[in-house]
């Protein structure tokens, strides 16, 4: 179980890298987004997998890391607000920039590079 | 006898699950997308009730419920996007 | 005072959070007055903790009366009560800046401002690593969005790569403290430095690789080469207060490098013993190099803010890797130093801009300033400050830092890079300056704006200090050097803050 | 535990979980997104509450005193499931997705889209 | 009514806490009247008007009703799914409705579309026309009157409108 | 001695005088700053005899120990020799000045500049510690700065200002690397020891580099070959302040500082080499190009150069009696030159001109000031009876007694006569040009004599060429033998002040040099001719373009590494952060530990399955926005069912209901942000990206597994045994959010609460672009609010609102808590916000979202410092259980207040958020109607 969890864990931080490499703030939004769901899985894992174990007295045979748990709901609560601010400055920027780019402008494709392709096709 | 049951029927729905990610991949059209992850929603209720059940606790069953309750806002709100762009106007 | 300790946190959240309610959230006057008197007090708490640690020694204060490792404690000792001391001085300064209009560019200035107060204050005093990961989003989350205040594109745009990088960055810290937990499984730093002692192998390896994550975190946050990128435009488009106070934000991460890898991650650390210098010393190094360079590039006074701002960043973590007492005590010198010159300075420029029409803060000709003489006088004062002339403070932090360098070949490579950042701030400022205040023709812009005589104070106030710091010079560096001797002594700055753990 | 309550929740169980599987079945098979609607708004709903049912019974038993709390969900289900249906075939007529072909009263679709009444 | 400004609200309300805590001890059934008080004090303003039940036990009988429809519409959908689909012969069908109030019109959509066979899809502007779809239309004059007897009438006379 | 502890600073104290006293008349301005340089001046006099006794005297006191610096004054022959020329001259020049400077030039500012370089002078020579020295030496180039740009409205003058500054400046910093090497290798900072250790000095390894670095401190000051540059140019201050520093006393700084290390560096042959060529080079150079120089103050200024070499050279050659001759020769210079350039600038003053080449005949108009230029002049060319004369005499001595080049010493004789040939020859120019050689051309005024007291600080200096050329030793013996002495730290040789000689060969230099000059002057025309063919290269043109390049190059190359592309900064923030955590990584034997694994199963599997497929997908899918969004809810769906079954249910709550409000959130993205996503990512770009992205998930995805199969120790047990105990809850998570790290959750809410603060900024005045139809260009839907959801929404709101209640009373003991209540009640009016719109919950919903925000936040706050009543620290938790009739037990905590906090905040910040961003849109699509 534990190396389908890391695989999942590091397919999502891949996905999230990704995107977050994109030009366009959505992408970028999402990216994050599955970046911080990475790292989110990534740091309950560091209290180890355990199952039938929820750390809550009384209520299951044994009792996992609660530790991990409590930090990970902060960085939930924290990746949110981020997330959400990120949003917003993401509508905030279209809004003044006129464009969803990142860097504030669509960037212009070289011409040497066009020219270079363009003379293989 | 219940384990068993537990299981087919857990495996009922993984198949359940496994086609609902179908038809979200599939579409063809983005309500079929919206109604799969709808599906999909009602399908995890089912799944994380069954391991409740599997493990013998009642811890998850807010985690179920949440998911009935905030399922319907998401397909809501997906939903007014396509008609209306705007969710909240 | 039991609570003093916690006080330069809880002092700016309870007035951010009265900030927020009636009375004072509906009266722009009444916020400026609350703003100012919170810092005021912010101030003289903090100072008076400062002396209070001199006098008695360090303050440990737990949280929830939760003994450390396992709850969370402040740590206020001789390094983090100089930079709460400076943090809460700072911000007063500021504020006694903005209150006089700077603070209208937008809604929530004073609570947010705050708010970032609390969150530098927080991240130095805490002792908890997670909790170091939490005040670090609260100054940030402040920083975003103080840094959109005023508006305008430029800001926006600027805005959203800073929002962004520091998102992965926070990103990278998680991964980071996820590491250190599950190879550690402990989170009070004190604690963590006795525990990495005794890693061995395998776990260390992997322990490492979270150490040397939180370090490119820091690193994101402190400027360091090649994360320095977003912070010459960054502070370039912020409004005034706005980057005047995150002249401080650098050193946050500046000084997280020097906490967690000088007590976790320093000499004592067993196999991960002083892990950082390998890569801190060619990236401090090429961060001093592009700050020169950088500087040499500056179009305009708040971009070669900015560009000193990631020199004095690359000189910082070059102390951090020599990773002497010494070293320590020149950085904490000056760091102190250069925070409140920049400060001083982005505040400045705020007014030379303002005076010179389209021009702005551009070394460009342009028309003549309203007040020529005054702001001279204090742009000089701030450059020689900046560049580490005599008779202001940075020389003497330069010095501190040249005479720290243990080895000939630290020194050859060090040397020569401070010396020459010097000679391009120098140059550089000399340019500016003739320009600023020589190059004009016409006559005053009309749609200029005078200083203010709250504003001139706030920047006098700033840059005071370093006049202050040349004259008790003999003082200040007593007790940079006591602090770095705490930080390096690995009983004070972690046996002893954990009562309960038997060494 | 009692056989028949053994019994009882195994079938609730089993019920569930066919309906559930065909419920998505019916998804992923019916040929255009208004036939689709269906099995989900209805075998999954239904298939939810036998396991709901299901999951009560066990829960009562496990826990000592009668858990009827799943029932919640259900009525939760209940209410919002046509909702979300109606909603999804809003945005299917307003999207202008064609029906199957032999479907009867496809020109009402126009009527839907416009929320007019049907042509007399 | 100060107390309870929507009395079938509060009573659900009542009834749901005790549900969700499993308990009618005394201090569950404080919290209980409690919230059943505060929430509906806290929403009333919330709310458009809606008519008031006025045959309770006609409801409940409604409601018994649709939940055997309920399923004995899933078996039949069931079947009809897994049947062969060629012969399924779906359909549009404009269901004129004599409804006043909105709730009313909200319950009969909702009954419809858990129902044999059938999703509401539409309501027309004027809210006299529910267009639904079916899954498999045999008759749709059968249909019109069935849903127009079965679930339409009973709620007419429910809310009294 | 105590007075020397204050003394230096009478000048400082004496800048603010002219500043105050600027608004009398300007003789009281100009009397009023001398006072004090004068008293200094007394009372260092007061000295001299005890000096010239041998005495010296110091004083110190501590002041930055950890730098080794220390406020530290010596006085000795050297310090008095240069005190009294600093401020003796000084003096001469506050008075020229007085005239000199026009009614529209801020004389207050002048003499503050000039008094305050006075004092950094004064601080360089007096200085008994090697830092301080530096401070002062770098005094000094930012107050020359200040005097040389005092026309800062002139481009030259800023030009040249710059210029000195960066080129002094950069000797500063090379001299300050020397002292602290210098300083480091003998243990000291204090000057007397560092004198003492000439020996220790010059055996270690870094005597060359220390040497090298402290003579690039006084070549550039001192405008040594090739640092010269700058002089000529920093002609553009007003010539006062030429007369002063660059004359007598800053470019001196750099002869001072090579005469003061004299004892601990001088002496060996790389001092030789280094000093005496560059002062030989210096020497000639500034002699020839003098010749050249059209301007008066230009020819003046390479004359000094010319003479600060001939002091270098002397300094360079090691012998004592060359270093007498220096000392000598830095009062004669100083003497003769200040009184030229004050006669220049007298010159200048009443012609309006300084070129040579329109200055003529003015015997005629100013025969007194002529007179006196021309004794001044001589005295430069070396006349006998004039002090110039009995330096450059023992000068030519001490070349023929240098043996160091070996084979070659024969040059250095007849190079010095060279340069003395041109030295005699651009005297003469000054004289013959300016007094005779016919009359003025177009000169825009008529000149005449200057003011009576312009003249006498020109008359008391020339009358000083005069008294120390015929009666040397009377007037300046002492002086010069204590300064020797000093130079030396011990032993004078023996030398003579007499004017003659006797016919030896320096005589005969002296006359060659005569009449070469005279011959090369009379011949002037072919040397202009030749001279001519050369290109002239201006050298601040030079340095402005270096200073140009300089900038221009760093900016290509800032703007290429800073291009501005976000996609650039993430890409090396990551690329960093994977070096360098697979570096230690290939040291990781095995990826798998020892602890026993999980078996998996087939619903972990479909799980996976899901995640992953989801996961692609929104990557795959990324440009087609609204499916991305769905993909991205399955991720969420299932991150959330691993929380579950990894026994994590708050986790599993948490997640989820974040997860909505975050969809809803990009959803509302999504509309405001232009629906289509254009490709534009080139394929080597794509799979650069996919390489890195591949690389970190990878490295994640090692390091994840590594943690897991791996036993851990933590400290968690301490939470699992005190939970109930201690913090009154059975949820650990909870209480652990509480209260054991209440203080985590505490900045985490203000993390929320600063979130919808900021948002509410980025919201206000913002202009949204809104599309009118969807991204296949099909129109909005009319309806607006649909009747079903409408009013299932209704209903569903108080039960919402009951299970908030629910989620949030358990959260202690039971998963829950007020963070997630909070987003339940948050997601409900939300959905009441979606299915009826903003005016219509703002006419029902009376509630101000910031005001929540602010009390959450204070009520956190509040019930943590409760507990300061009890005396324990912030955060303290309390509960109780108690007892009620009817009711029974029930327990009541501080920590349920503290969820309060977080419930307030958590539903004020989501709120703030949503609600402000719908009514803003609302608004503006009201406005849009309006106009159309
Ligand atoms: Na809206
Ligand atoms: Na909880």
């Amino acid at each position: 179980m534990e190396g389908m969890y890391a695989f999942c864990v590091g397919l999502l931080t891949a996905c999230g890298v990704f995107l977050t490499l994109r030009g366009r703030s959505f992408s970028v939004v999402v990216g994050l987004t599955l970046l911080s769901y990475a790292v989110n899985l990534f740091l309950f894992a560091s209290g180890r997998l355990k199952l039938d174990a929820a750390a809550v007295l009384g209520q299951s045979k044994s009792i996992g890391d609660p530790l991990p748990q409590a930090l990970v709901l902060t960085a939930i609560v924290i990746g949110f607000a981020m997330t959400a601010f990120a949003v917003i400055l993401a509508m905030r920027a279209r809004a003044d920039l006129g464009n969803d780019h990142v860097d504030g402008q669509i960037p212009q494709p070289r011409h040497g590079i066009n020219q270079k392709t363009g003379g293989a096709k | 006898m219940l384990i068993w049951t537990i299981t087919i029927v857990a495996i009922c729905i993984c198949i359940a699950l496994i086609l609902n990610l179908w038809r979200l991949i599939q579409g063809p059209t983005i309500s079929d997308r919206i109604l799969a992850l709808d599906t999909m929603y009602i399908n995890t209720i089912a799944l994380i009730l069954l391991y409740g059940m599997y493990i013998g606790s009642g811890l998850y069953f807010e985690a179920a419920l949440l998911i009935a309750m905030l399922g319907f806002v998401s397909t809501a709100a997906l939903c007014k996007y396509l008609l209306r762009g705007d969710i909240i106007e | 005072m039991q609570h003093l300790s916690i006080l330069p946190i809880l002092i700016p959240l309870i007035v951010g959070a009265a900030l927020l309610l009636p009375p004072l959230s509906k009266n722009i006057q009444r916020q400026r007055v609350a703003a100012l008197f919170g810092l005021f007090s912010l101030m003289i708490s903090a100072f008076y903790l400062l002396y209070q640690v001199q006098m008695e020694g360090v303050h440990l204060y737990a949280l929830g009366d939760w003994q450390p490792p396992f709850g969370i404690v402040l740590v206020a000792d001789p390094v983090s009560v100089l930079l709460v001391a400076l943090t809460s001085f700072l911000a007063f300064a500021v504020m006694l800046y903005a209150v006089n209009g700077q603070d209208r560019g937008g809604a929530y200035f004073h609570p947010l401002f705050m708010f970032q107060v609390m969150g530098i204050n927080g991240a130095f005093l805490t002792g908890d690593i997670f909790n170091l990961f939490v005040f670090f989003e609260v100054l940030l989350i402040a920083s975003y969005a103080l840094l959109v205040h005023g508006g305008g594109k430029q800001r926006t745009q600027a805005t959203l790569h800073y929002v962004i990088l520091n998102l992965v960055g926070s990103s990278l810290f998680l991964f980071g403290l996820g590491i250190i937990y599950g190879t550690l499984g402990t989170l009070n730093m004190a604690d963590l430095a006795v525990k990495v002692s005794s890693l061995h192998a395998e776990n260390a390896t992997l322990a490492k690789t979270g150490a040397l994550l939180l370090l490119v975190v820091f690193g994101l946050k402190a400027a360091m080469l090649p994360l320095h990128f977003w912070l010459p435009k960054t502070y370039a488009s912020a409004s005034a207060p706005v980057a005047a106070l995150f002249a401080i934000m650098t050193k946050v991460g500046i000084y997280s490098i020097f906490r967690v890898y000088t007590v976790i991650f320093g000499d004592h650390a067993g196999e991960l013993a002083n892990i950082a210098t390998p890569w801190l010393w060619p990236l401090a190094l090429l961060t001093i190099v592009v700050g020169t360079i950088g500087i040499l590039a500056s179009p305009g006074l708040k971009t070669l803010i900015g560009n000193l701002v990631v020199l004095s960043s690359g000189t910082l973590l070059a102390c951090a890797a020599i990773n002497s007492e010494a070293a320590t005590s020149a950085a904490l010198y000056y760091l102190v130093h250069s925070t409140l010159a920049s400060a001083g300075l982005f505040l400045l420029a705020d007014m030379i801009a303002r005076q010179r029409g389209q021009a702005e803060d551009r070394f460009v000709h342009s028309r003549p300033l309203m007040q020529p003489r005054l702001l001279a006088i204090l742009f000089s004062v701030g450059a020689l400050a900046m560049i580490g002339m005599p008779p202001l403070s940075g020389f003497i932090g330069k010095i501190m830092i040249l005479q720290s360098t243990q080895s000939v070949a630290e020194s050859l490579w060090l040397w020569p890079l401070v010396l020459l950042g010097s000679l391009a701030a120098l140059i550089t400022f000399s340019r500016g300056g003739t320009t600023l205040f020589w190059r004009h023709n016409g006559n005053v812009s009309t749609e200029g704006e005078a200083a203010k005589p709250l504003e001139i104070t706030a920047v006098i106030l700033l840059f005071l200090a370093s006049p202050v710091m040349v004259i008790f010079g003999g003082d200040m560096t007593i007790y940079t050097q006591h602090a770095a001797h705490y930080l390096h002594d690995f009983q004070s700055s972690a046996y002893d803050l954990l009562p309960g753990i038997m060494q | 535990m009692p056989l028949y309550l053994e019994i009882i929740v195994c079938v609730l169980l089993l019920i569930g979980g066919i309906f559930l599987l065909v419920g998505s079945y019916g998804l992923a098979r019916l040929p255009d997104i208004y036939m689709r609607l269906h099995s989900p708004t209805k075998a999954s709903t239904l298939g939810i509450t036998g396991v709901l049912l299901a999951s009560m019974i066990l829960q009562s038993y496990l826990q000592d005193f009668v858990s009827i709390k799943e029932l919640l969900i259900t009525l939760f289900l209940l209410i919002t499931a046509p909702v979300a249906a109606n909603m999804i075939a809003k945005t299917a007529i307003h999207h202008g997705i064609k029906p199957l072909e032999k479907t009867r009263g496809k020109s009402l679709i126009e009527k839907m889209r416009h929320r007019n009444n049907p042509p007399e | 009514m100060r107390f309870f400004p929507m009395p079938f609200h509060s009573m659900m309300l009542f009834v749901v806490w005790l549900l969700l805590n499993n308990s009618i001890s005394a201090g569950q059934i404080v919290l209980a009247a409690f919230f059943a008080i505060t929430i509906p004090w806290l929403v009333k303003d919330m709310r458009d008007e809606h008519p008031k039940i006025r045959r309770p036990f006609l409801a409940i009988r409604y409601v018994l009703m649709v939940m055997k429809d309920i399923v004995v519409a899933n078996v039949e959908v069931a079947l009809l799914i897994i049947g062969p689909i060629k012969k399924l012969q779906p359909g549009f069908v404009a269901i004129p409705i004599n409804l006043s109030s909105d709730l009313g019109i909200t319950i009969l959509a909702s009954t419809v579309s858990l129902t044999p066979g059938t999703v509401s899809a539409e309501i027309s502007k004027d809210k006299t026309w529910l267009y639904i779809h079916s899954l498999h239309l045999d008759d749709e004059q059968a249909l019109i009157a069935e849903i127009k007897t079965r679930y339409e009438a009973p709620i007419k006379e429910i809310f009294g409108c | 001695m105590n007075s020397l502890l204050w003394l230096p600073f009478l000048p400082l104290l004496g800048t603010f005088v002219p500043l105050l006293t600027a608004r009398y008349s300007r003789t009281a301005c100009a009397f009023m700053t001398a006072v004090l340089p004068a008293v200094t001046l007394f009372l260092i006099l007061s000295h001299a005899s005890d000096i010239f006794s041998g005495k010296h005297f110091f004083a110190s006191v501590p002041w930055v120990p950890a730098i080794g610096l220390e406020l530290a004054f010596r006085l000795d022959g050297l310090s008095l020799l240069f005190s009294i020329l600093i401020l003796g001259i000084g003096l001469l020049v506050i008075l020229y000045a007085r005239y000199y400077l026009s009614a529209q030039d801020s004389m207050g500012k002048f003499y503050a500049y000039l008094i305050l370089f006075m004092f950094a002078m004064l601080g360089v020579v007096l200085s008994d510690n090697l830092i301080q020295l530096w401070f002062f030496w770098e005094l000094t180039s930012i107050s020359s700065f200040l005097l040389i740009s005092f026309w800062g409205h002139k481009s030259e003058a800023r030009k040249g200002a710059r210029m000195a500054l960066t080129v002094t400046g950069a000797g500063g910093l090379a001299l300050l690397a020397g002292l602290l090497l210098l300083g480091h290798t003998v243990g000291s900072y204090s000057l007397q020891t560092v004198l003492d250790s000439g020996d220790l000095i010059k055996a270690s390894a870094s005597y060359p580099i220390i040497t090298v670095l402290i003579l690039l401190g006084a070549f550039t000051k001192s405008a040594q070959f090739p640092f010269h540059f700058w002089l000529p140019n920093a002609m553009a201050a007003p010539t006062p302040v030429s007369a002063y520093l660059h004359s007598a006393t800053m470019v001196k700084a750099g002869i001072f500082l090579m005469a003061r290390f004299y004892p601990s560096l001088a002496g060996t042959d790389l001092w030789f080499l280094l000093v005496s060529l560059t002062g030989l080079a210096t020497f000639l150079t500034g002699a020839y190009v003098a010749l050249f120089q059209h301007d008066l103050k230009g020819l003046l200024a390479n004359s000094t150069i010319s003479h600060l070499g001939l002091i270098t050279l002397l300094l360079g050659m090691g012998t004592d009696l060359a270093a007498v001759a220096a000392i000598f020769h830095v009062i004669n210079h100083a003497i003769f030159k200040a009184s030229l350039f004050m006669a220049a600038g007298i010159i200048d003053h009443e012609s309006g001109s300084r070129d040579m080449r329109q200055l003529n005949g003015l015997w005629k108009y100013m025969p007194y000031t002529a007179t006196l230029a021309m004794v001044a002049a001589s005295s430069m060319a070396g006349v006998p009876l004039l002090n110039g004369f009995l330096s450059k005499e023992m000068f030519f001595t001490e070349t023929l007694h240098q043996a160091s080049l070996g084979s070659l010493s024969w040059m250095i004789p007849v190079l010095a006569t060279l340069g003395g040939v041109f030295s005699v020859a651009y005297s003469m120019r000054f004289i013959h040009d300016v007094f005779f050689n016919g009359e003025p051309i177009n000169l825009p005024k008529t000149p005449h004599e200057p003011p009576r007291y312009m003249r006498v600080p020109v008359e008391i200096l020339v009358a000083l060429c005069l008294m120390v050329g015929i009666f040397p030793t009377m007037i300046v013996g002492n002086l010069l033998y204590s300064a020797a002495s000093a130079v030396l730290n011990g032993d004078v040789p023996h030398y003579s002040l007499a004017i003659w000689h006797g016919f030896t060969y320096p005589l005969l230099m002296s006359f060659i040099a005569m009449t070469g000059g005279l011959i090369i002057y009379t011949n002037r025309q072919h040397f202009f001719k030749f001279h001519a063919q050369f290109p002239t290269s201006d050298s601040k043109l030079v340095f402005e373009r270096v200073m140009q390049t300089l900038a221009s190059k760093a900016h290509k190359f800032i703007s290429f590494t800073e291009n501005g592309s976000l996609q650039r900064y993430i890409f090396f923030t990551l690329l960093l952060a994977i070096v360098m955590t697979t570096v230690p990584l290939l040291q990781l034997n095995t990826t798998a530990g020892q602890r026993p694994e999980i078996p998996v199963d087939a619903l972990s599997i479909t799980c996976v399955v899901l995640l992953c497929v989801a996961g692609v997908a929104t990557v795959i899918w990324h440009r087609r926005r609204l499916i991305a969004l769905l993909t991205l809810s399955v991720v969420g769906l299932i991150v959330s069912l691993a929380f579950a079954k990894f026994s994590a249910p708050d986790l599993a709550l948490t997640q989820l209901s974040v997860e909505v409000v975050t969809v809803i959130l990009l959803i509302l993205a999504l509309f405001f942000l232009p629906q289509k996503t254009p490709k534009e990512s080139s394929p080597r770009r794509v799979v650069r990206d996919l390489g890195l992205a591949a690389f970190v998930g990878g490295t994640v995805g090692t390091i994840c597994y590594a943690l897991m199969t791996r036993p851990l120790d933590t400290i968690s047990t301490f939470f699992t045994e005190n939970s109930k105990t201690g913090g009154g809850g059975t949820n650990i998570v909870n209480v652990i959010l509480v209260d054991f790290r209440g203080f985590d959750t505490l900045g985490e809410i203000t993390v929320l609460g600063i979130a919808a603060l900021g948002i509410y900024k980025l919201i206000a005045r913002m202009r949204l672009f809104m599309p009118s139809s969807d991204d296949k260009g099909r129109p909005w839907s009319e309806d607006k609010y649909p009747l079903l959801l409408a009013v299932i929404s209704q209903s569903l709101l108080p039960l919402a609102l009951l299970v908030s209640a629910y989620i949030f009373l358990r959260g202690h003991n039971m998963p829950g808590g007020g963070f997630i209540a909070g987003l339940i009640t948050s997601v409900a009016i939300i959905q009441q916000y979606i299915a009826h719109g903003v005016d219509w919950i703002k006419q029902r919903l009376k509630l101000d979202y910031q005001i929540m925000i602010g009390s959450g936040i204070g009520i956190a706050t509040l019930s943590g410092l409760g507990s300061w009543l009890f005396s324990r620290p912030f955060l303290t938790s309390w509960f109780d259980y108690f007892y009620l009739p009817v009711i029974g037990k029930f327990e009541l905590a501080s920590a349920m207040m503290f969820d309060l906090g977080v419930f307030l905040t958590v539903v004020g910040a989501t709120m703030l958020i949503l609600a402000n961003l719908g009514q803003l849109t609302t608004s503006e699509r009201a406005t849009q109607k309006e106009h159309e």
